[in-house]
């Protein structure tokens, strides 16, 4: 791997860039893996490096139905913290936080993290209990977390709307500073570069449309490009989780619908934090090119048509004026929709599924970018071993029959 | 946003209904009957299908009726709504 | 009956009479909250023709089984809520109708309920009534979609409300009456009065 | 001031009878009525407008309409600033000014434009391959870079303009007014139908209006004109000019953004909206939105003086200009041949025409005998001049692209107009789920899938010739007409003179010629070029999708309008695949940037969402009611009196209830009336415990619980006679549990009897509550007796108060004697008053939810949502016994989970800390502060209780139940220190009850 760099950038440059190598490479698929991971999404590539980097594990394959990275990942607002009230979720996104903070120099790629801080505000008494109890919480948990003030938020994001009056008043809000965003392609590509670089097969444009399936065992996977075996399946494909364990046999807790997001046409810098209003849907931040980033409520029925319904998006816009009444002559530049994997109680399933060695991971729902690293890290482990990673047990499908759900609606409405 | 054919309405637009997720799935008459886990398949378990799905939507802000709509998750097209307790009218079709 | 001057309509803290005074001259949308109809809910399942017969000869007619449309007999309207429900609107102190709709189900399995201080009705009217509508609501309102004598329940701004045509005051102009949740009046009030601005309001004494 | 030295002496749809004055980054220029900044700055010789966004490279206007990537200025300042607008779309106004943005500090010196001369460091992607060590570096160079990218600026005062939104419904929708559009409309509307045509520029008419193309003998502008004034005029027909469908949804839902004020003819008044949303649902949708010219791809080609050979037609056509002195015009198709006609005849000296193509056109006669040079096999393979164009060199091509030795010629000109083919406008079809497939022969994307509903017409079809223009338009005029049950007959037939199609193109997406110092743009809006799309195919980014985001290709505010063919041509020949193979990124809304503002109407401000009030409203207000958003409710938290804060307050009023009597407001509770003989068993289901057996004239608390076992709701239910039964809800649940009850009985168990009515806003609900309560009351009452034995707790009675028909609830939430009363809520008001009137012997009180909560946390009374989230059951709230295994109920399977029934759960228990501690907290295990540490619970509700005159907890907590004497730890991780308290039972006060049974 030609290894980037500042000096390596200086060097190409001198050859007008025509001698780059391929950031990673298009084989053909083989016809036997040890571990084909399906879904070529953030997740999927990071469980894929994991596999290799941690594991020692290489003769995989990531199948991918788009392009890379094509799926959730591409489309999301890429707000990261890990201010999670309960123990089992703040362990696994706490982790995620740490993965992200070496990212880019694990994967020698600049996923451009910044860690601008992100604040969750409060509008009414409820939500102020749910800020405290949250933040007491992740304290005690060791993640930093604060209690701000409506004045403290003024003073990290003047053009709130803070005044008397206000329909959604600023009671106060909680603040984690290791929490921001990151690039998402760049997380995919690295991500995806780094597995390369190890032996990982990528192979794009490769549907899996079945599997087989021999005494309640999986040995493989049907394909668009034919049939593939493996040893062990691990599906990471988000919005299409439920469509992939039909061909499996078995139903999933899950629904799919639709969350959009939009971003203005750029500007210069003017809001320097993340911003997340759990009750009226809005969350924002301002890319490094200079677009709000902003994503709205998801639409209550199920689809796969990563797109939404306009009055989703007309709400989150009359309550983003009402908090930030400078921005309403900002024009909308795109707008556009994901498919989230909605799971009863907010939180993701990782691990066993009915069938043995196929391992589903899936029901990250509206906030799994932040746990990229973190959930690659413990699927390659539960795949590896066939045995869950302690923090994934938890997480484990069964938890819906006997009832120890991990409910983080209480935590945000919508979990970005 | 969808236009949907509230079967004692007419076609209203999405706005003034709700959801209600995979329609056809009947409560237990014996819960007790049921272990945890085909309990937990009554409860959380879904189709969730990336094509025609039968769903459940009541038209909240107008005659506030729940009914049945065969609608393709994919593209929105809605085939057929029908009210709760009737037969579609392709199963009236195929005469099921 | 208590003495009607105790009673609050629902717009009452609006103080709707002081707004009159500021009326355009030429306007183009005329606002006016009418007090006090009663109001009574009905339900009666779906299939049970005999009630709903009885129950429609009572109210001098019958109960309209057309979605969307509206009957009228003596002063009193009943419009059609949906397969088994119907809202009887009828003038002020008509207290002998639920009496004689209660006397018409005579025990049988049907839901008549007042609910004449639940709803705020306010009458929007003018040349430009029906754009101030469309600012918000949904339906077609187009003269030969939604006719004189229609109703239909919907989303107005964000409140849910029964629309209900009246007979056209001229013949460029169209009156509305809109029945809304009574805590959502003021809300609403103070919606249509402002999408009214561009085209000049007048407030009407109430009726 | 200058002299607007460009004008052409006649011409143009401008009004020169109206000079407008206007300001460019601090210059003063004239202009006139009808102009837009672009064909103003034109006017006054202005070439020079803007800095591009990577590089900051010198651009001047590209094009006349909503594609322009160059063009981008700040307008106005304050609160009525708005950034990146394009001066192509801004129509001029006395005193308009504005600014260039991403400049600094000037536009001809502009700082940043160093990157232009570093960019062999600034490939694309080159952030993703540097600034990572040293790590803590990293801030710093984000810092750098967020500075030098972003366009405009944010306005610094909230938006002083309205917007406003309608909704419309329509037979035929016809997006675009050129002459497809205006023929489908016209078509539609003869045969009756419903019409909607808009179109995104300020005048109907398209590209007539930027050509001499002639209809029926007249200029074609004046043709469109005639239509546009004929569909004005029908009743059922709606004629939007600046409106742009900016989104295509499902189902025929097409949203209009329509710019209503801000231009010369603008309506009058100050209520009049800025922009208004037009929300369009169609029965059939015509679109009808023309094509957009492609750029050439060639080195250097983004020096202000050149731009799309369409565009000068339209300064030369629509607004009088001359849009440069001498000009060269180089193209792939025949539609420069009459462009150089045009421009000759408008003064403007055409020295070479180059057309790519080796055949010579039919139409190179006309140009040839206007003594234009014409040279055929010819494109473009450099340019000079930096602050504005100085020259061309025009060389012949071989058919790979490749420049032919040396042979290029050298032409001065400070005006290049090219034309590289036309792509049809087809974001809204693709939005709608149409499909494109490249069409080698016209050279452009073409619509091969179109849903149901819609029809495309004219060059938005890939029709080019103005007769079939026209003739396709009426055709799907006609049959959107039809398809909703009408029938038209056929229109005049139009005879056209000129209107010549684009001929055969010959596509060349890029020009292959050496040195690596020139860049050739492919979007040159966000600066990515030919080099940059190979360096991705290269390096693997080779799905179109890569592309675009690796090299930002067409994420700029163009979205790519001009630049994504070319690139998708560009990487199919990198990839040597047929472009069909390489598809098209996604069409996404909006067609053209929207505002927020418009998108939020008048949702803003007081309208942002409903503010709920109850009958009493008034008298709150008029008291100093302190009020707390509850849902959508405004509700009285504590009435302050003198200077009392909060704290003083709600103790005052905690006192009175406890020791006098209080007045609560209780009218938000959610009321639903249940009617019919199987009501009973109905309330068996859904409640957790039993209801069937309720006797007439009682009520009881009951628990709601969803099916996964977990309390959602709780509230009381009385029985006034058999079959007629009153359930209350909590404030925030009332809609909700409508909807439940609704919900099983129309889905799950319709044989049962029961009908619900929601009377929530029926009824006015006053609680009149603490030992004098009866006092009050008796002196109001009529027709019943009011002892405990004749009026006991958990009864309901119909009496009248103060002669008002009411019903009496004897529930309390208080601990204290307590009555609900509820009137009609016109008579609420009354009833307050006269309540206040009889209370004042015994000094009574309104009070707020505060105290209430004060109150009831002393009796330990639940509040759902406040002590439970969803992870309670009715045992975890100490309340099995409302939640037995006697009959079948909503949720109850669940509770015998494995998990959901074991022991040790957390548990509703009462603290007694050793101070106030805050809601929210978490009760720890262990002794240190050392994370992680373990948390066993956490406090649901704190207070300081008056009555006991210490502080009282209620808490959730791991087995709290066996723990009841224990002493816990309360984390107060921000003091680092934990407070002490004792577990209890949640009852503090009054546990044997005899005050509320008094
Ligand atoms: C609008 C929006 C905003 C969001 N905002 C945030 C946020 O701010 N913070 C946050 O943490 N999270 C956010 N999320 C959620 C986050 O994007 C996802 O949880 C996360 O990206 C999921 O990653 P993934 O790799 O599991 O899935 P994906 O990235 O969706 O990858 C799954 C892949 O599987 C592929 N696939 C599907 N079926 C098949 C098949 N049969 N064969 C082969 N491949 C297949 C898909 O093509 C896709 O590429 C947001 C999501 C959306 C839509
Ligand atoms: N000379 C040539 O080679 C050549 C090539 C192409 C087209 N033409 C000429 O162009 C004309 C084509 O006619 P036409 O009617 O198909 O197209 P048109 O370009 O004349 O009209 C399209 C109209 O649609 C509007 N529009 C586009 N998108 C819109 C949106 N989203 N919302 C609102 N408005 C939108 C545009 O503002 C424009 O006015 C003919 O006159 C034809 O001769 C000539
Ligand atoms: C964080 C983020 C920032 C984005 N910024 C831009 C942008 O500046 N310009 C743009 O055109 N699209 C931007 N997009 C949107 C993408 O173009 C695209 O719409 C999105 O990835 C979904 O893919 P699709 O539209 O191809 O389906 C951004 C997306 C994300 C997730
Ligand atoms: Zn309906």
């Amino acid at each position: 791997m030609t290894r980037y760099s500042a000096l390596n950038l200086w060097r190409h440059s001198r050859q007008g860039h025509t001698q780059w190598p391929e950031a990673w490479g298009s084989p053909e698929p083989k016809s036997d893996y040890d571990v084909i991971i399906v879904g070529g999404g953030g997740h999927g590539l990071a469980t894929a490096h994991y596999l290799a980097k941690n594991h020692g594990i290489t003769n995989v394959a990531v199948l991918e139905k788009g392009w890379i990275g094509g799926g959730n990942t591409g489309r999301n607002t890429t707000i990261l913290r890990s201010n999670y009230l309960w123990d089992e979720s703040a362990a696994l996104y706490e982790l995620s936080l740490k993965l992200y903070e070496g990212l880019s120099k694990d994967l020698n790629y600049n996923i451009m993290l910044s860690q601008r801080g992100v604040i969750n505000l409060a509008h009414t008494e409820h939500e102020m209990r749910e800020v405290s109890r949250r933040v007491n919480a992740i304290r005690l948990n060791g993640i930093d977390s604060e209690i701000l003030t409506p004045e403290q938020i003024k003073e990290m994001v003047p053009i709130l709307n803070t005044g008397p009056g206000g329909r959604y008043p600023v009671l106060g809000g909680a603040l984690q500073r290791r929490g921001g965003v990151a690039r998402h392609d760049a997380v995919a590509w690295g991500l995806a570069r780094a597995a390369d670089s190890r032996g990982v097969d990528i192979i794009q444009n490769c549907e899996v449309t079945g599997f087989n399936i021999r005494s309640g065992q999986v040995e493989g996977v049907e394909t668009t490009l034919g049939p593939i075996s493996a040893k062990k399946v691990g599906v990471v494909v988000a919005g299409h989780a439920g469509v992939l364990a039909d061909l499996a046999g078995f139903r999933l807790p899950i629904e799919s619908h639709p969350l959009q997001a939009l971003v203005s046409e750029p500007l210069k810098p003017f809001f320097n934090v993340v911003l997340m209003s759990g009750t009226v849907h809005v969350y924002l931040s301002q890319s490094d090119r200079g677009e709000l980033v902003m994503g709205a409520g998801m639409d209550t029925y199920n689809s796969y048509a990563q797109r939404g319904s306009l009055p989703i998006i007309e709400q989150m816009l009359g309550a983003c004026l009402e908090l930030f009444p400078v921005l309403s002559r900002l024009k909308v530049m795109r707008m556009w929709g994901g498919i989230v994997d909605i799971c009863p109680d907010a939180s993701p399933i990782i691990g066993k599924t009915p069938v043995d060695n196929l391992f589903f991971n899936c029901g990250w729902g509206t906030g799994g970018f932040k746990a990229t690293p973190g959930s690659g890290y413990v699927f390659a482990d539960t795949i590896a071993k066939g045995e869950p990673h302690a923090l994934a047990a938890p997480f484990s499908l069964d938890r819906f029959s006997t009832g120890a759900l991990i409910d983080e609606h209480g935590a945000a409405a919508v979990a970005h | 946003m969808l236009l949907i054919p509230c079967p004692w309405c007419g076609a209203r637009a999405e706005k003034e209904f709700k959801p209600g997720g995979e329609a056809g799935i009947v409560r237990p008459l014996d819960p007790d009957a049921l272990d945890d886990a085909a309990w937990a398949d009554y409860l959380f378990n879904r189709a969730n299908p990336k094509g025609w799905h039968r769903e459940r939507w009541i038209h909240a802000l107008g005659c506030r009726r729940w009914f049945n709509v065969e609608r393709h998750t994919a593209t929105h097209e809605i085939r057929a709504t029908w009210p709760m307790g009737e037969t579609s009218p392709d199963d009236v079709e195929r005469g099921k | 009956m208590t003495d009607r001057s105790f009673a609050q309509s629902p717009l009452a803290a609006l103080h709707i009479d002081g707004r009159v005074a500021d009326a355009s001259a030429n306007p183009g949308v005329r606002l006016q909250e009418r007090r006090f109809p009663d109001l009574l809910n009905l339900r009666i399942a779906v299939a049970d023709h005999a009630i709903r017969q009885a129950v429609g000869q009572a109210l001098g007619g019958v109960l309209p089984h057309q979605a969307n449309t509206t009957s009228e007999a003596g002063g009193v309207v009943v419009c059609w809520l949906g397969p088994d429900e119907w809202l009887i609107i009828a003038p002020h102190g008509s207290d002998s109708l639920a009496y004689q709709l209660d006397a018409a189900i005579g025990g049988q399995h049907a839901a008549l309920t007042d609910i004449s201080d639940a709803r705020a009705v306010i009458r929007l009217s003018g040349r430009h009534a029906r754009e101030v509508l469309e600012k918000g609501c949904d339906l077609d309102l187009h003269a030969k979609i939604f006719a004189i004598g229609d109703c239909a329940q919907s989303g107005l701004a964000q409140a849910a409300v029964l629309l209900r045509r009246l007979a056209d005051p001229a013949p460029d102009e169209t009156t509305w009456e809109i029945y809304v949740e009574r805590s959502f009046g003021t809300y609403l009030w103070m919606w249509l009065e402002d999408a009214a601005l561009e085209y000049e309001l007048a407030v009407e004494i109430s009726d | 001031m200058s002299r607007q030295r460009f004008r052409i002496k006649e011409g143009g749809k401008i009004d020169r009878a109206r000079r407008v004055k206007f300001r460019f980054n601090g210059w003063n220029y004239t202009g006139y009525a009808g102009d837009t900044l672009a064909s103003a700055l034109l006017a006054n010789g202005v070439r020079l407008v803007g800095r591009s966004f990577k590089y900051h490279r010198p651009r001047g206007i590209y094009s006349a309409g909503p594609e322009e990537p160059n063009a981008l200025v700040q307008l106005g300042d304050g609160g009525q600033t708005v950034p990146n607008v394009r001066a192509t779309m801004v129509e001029l106004t006395d005193g308009l000014s504005a600014t260039s943005v991403n400049v600094w500090p000037s536009l001809r010196f502009d700082l940043l434009s160093i990157n232009d001369r570093v960019s062999h460091l600034l490939p694309a992607g080159f952030y993703y391959k540097t600034f990572m060590s040293p790590a803590f570096m990293w801030p710093t160079y984000e810092n750098w870079i967020r500075r030098s990218a972003g366009l405009g600026r944010v306005p610094e005062a909230p938006d002083p303009d309205r917007y406003d939104k309608r909704h419309v419904h329509c037979d035929v929708l016809v997006v675009g007014g050129g002459p497809a559009g205006l023929m489908a409309a016209q078509a539609a509307a003869q045969a009756g139908a419903r019409v909607i045509i808009a179109d995104e520029r300020a005048q109907m008419g398209g590209q007539l209006l930027a050509s001499s193309d002639q209809i029926g003998g007249q200029a074609g502008s004046d043709w469109a004109a005639e239509v546009t004034s004929d569909l004005a005029t029908r009743a059922d027909c709606e004629v939007l000019t600046r409106t742009t469908a900016a989104l295509f949804g499902d189902h025929n839902f097409v949203v209009l953004s329509q710019r209503v004020t801000g231009h010369v003819d603008a309506p009058e008044g100050n209520h009049v909206p800025r922009e208004r949303i037009w929300k369009v649902r169609a029965r059939q949708v015509v679109l009808a939105t023309g094509a957009t010219e492609r750029p050439l791809v060639f080195p250097d080609n983004d020096r202000p003086g050149i731009m799309l050979a369409s565009a000068a037609g339209d300064y030369v056509h629509r607004y009088g200009v001359r849009p440069g002195r001498t000009a060269v015009v180089a193209g792939n198709n025949d539609s420069i041949y009459p462009l150089a006609s045009d421009l000759r005849a408008a003064g403007v000296r055409v020295v070479a025409l180059a057309d790519a193509r080796n055949e010579p056109s039919p139409l190179a006669e006309v140009a040839r005998a206007d003594g234009v040079e014409i040279l055929t096999g010819h494109a473009v393979t450099g340019t000079k001049g930096r602050m504005r164009l100085r020259g061309v060199s025009l060389a012949p091509i071989a058919d790979d692209g490749l420049v032919s030795g040396n042979s290029a010629r050298r032409f001065s000109c400070d005006l290049l107009c090219v034309s590289g083919g036309f792509s049809p406008t087809a974001h809204l079809l693709s939005q709608a789920g149409g499909r494109l497939t490249f069409d080698e022969k016209r050279g452009c994307l073409v619509p091969a899938h179109i849903p149901r509903g819609i029809r495309m017409a004219g060059s938005a079809n890939g029709t080019f010739e103005l007769a079939a223009v026209l003739a396709e338009g009426e055709a799907a005029g006609v049959a959107a007409a039809e398809a909703v049950g009408l029938t038209t007959g056929a229109l005049p037939e139009a005879v056209v003179d000129g209107g010549h199609g684009p001929g055969a193109v010959r596509t060349l997406w890029k020009i292959v010629a050496d040195g690596r110092k020139t860049k050739q743009f492919v979007d040159l809006h966000n600066d990515a070029t030919t080099a940059d799309i190979a360096l991705a195919a290269r390096e693997g980014y080779r799905s179109v999708e890569h592309v675009k985001r690796y090299t930002t290709t067409g994420m700029g505010p163009d979205q790519g309008k001009l630049g994504n063919v070319n690139a998708l041509g560009v990487l199919a020949d990198e990839l040597g695949r047929p472009l069909n193979d390489v598809g098209t990124t996604t069409f996404r809304p909006p067609y053209t940037p929207v505002t927020f503002g418009a998108l939020a109407g008048r949702d803003i401000g007081a309208l942002a969402e409903p503010v709920r009030t109850t009958p009493l409203h008034a008298w709150h207000v008029r008291t100093g009611a302190k009020f707390e958003d509850v849902g959508q409710w405004k509700r009285p938290r504590y009435y302050p009196r003198g200077g009392e804060n909060m704290a003083q307050a709600v103790a005052r009023e905690c006192r009175h209830v406890r020791t006098g009597v209080g007045l609560l407001d209780a009218s938000t509770l959610g009321k639903i009336e249940l009617k019919g003989p199987d009501v009973g068993e109905f309330l068996n289901r859904i409640y957790s415990n039993r209801f069937d057996n309720l006797p007439v004239g009682r009520c009881r608390y009951g628990l709601m619980l969803g099916e996964d076992g977990m309390v959602f709701d709780d509230g009381v239910t009385a029985r006034l006679a058999e079959n007629h039964w009153y359930m209350t809800t909590t404030t925030g649940g009332a809609a909700r549990v409508h909807e439940w009850l609704e919900d099983w009985l129309q889905c799950e168990w319709p044989d049962l009897q029961v009908f619900t009515t929601s009377v929530s806003a029926q009824w006015a609900t006053v609680t009149l509550t603490g030992p004098n309560a009866r006092h009050v009351l008796a002196d109001l009452v009529e027709d019943i007796d009011l002892s405990a034995e004749k009026f006991p707790h958990l009864h309901v009675r119909e009496a009248r108060v103060v002669g008002l028909p009411a019903r009496i609830f004897r529930v309390s939430f208080t601990g204290e004697l307590s009555y609900e009363i509820n009137v009609p809520a016109r008579y609420g008001m009354a009833l307050w008053q006269a309540l206040v009137r009889a209370g004042e012997r015994f000094d009574i009180s309104p009070f707020g939810i505060e105290a209430l909560h004060v109150l009831r946390a002393e009796k330990g009374y639940i509040v759902v949502g406040h002590d439970t989230d969803a992870t309670v059951t009715p045992d975890d709230l100490g309340m099995r016994r409302i939640a037995g295994d006697k009959k079948d109920y909503l949720g109850r399977r669940s509770l015998r989970r494995s998990d959901t029934a074991q022991s040790g759960r957390r548990q509703l228990v009462g603290l007694l800390p050793e101070e106030f501690v805050p809601e929210g907290a978490q009760i720890i295990d262990g002794k240190k502060l050392k994370t992680p540490v373990p948390m066993i619970g956490h406090v649901t509700s704190s207070y300081i209780s008056t009555t006991l005159e210490r502080p009282i907890a209620m808490a959730l907590i791991e087995d709290g139940r066996n723990m009841v004497g224990e002493r816990v730890r309360i984390a107060l991780p921000f003091d680092q220190r934990v407070v002490m308290a004792e577990v209890t039972s949640p009852v503090f006060y009054d546990p044997e009850g005899s005050r509320l049974n008094d």
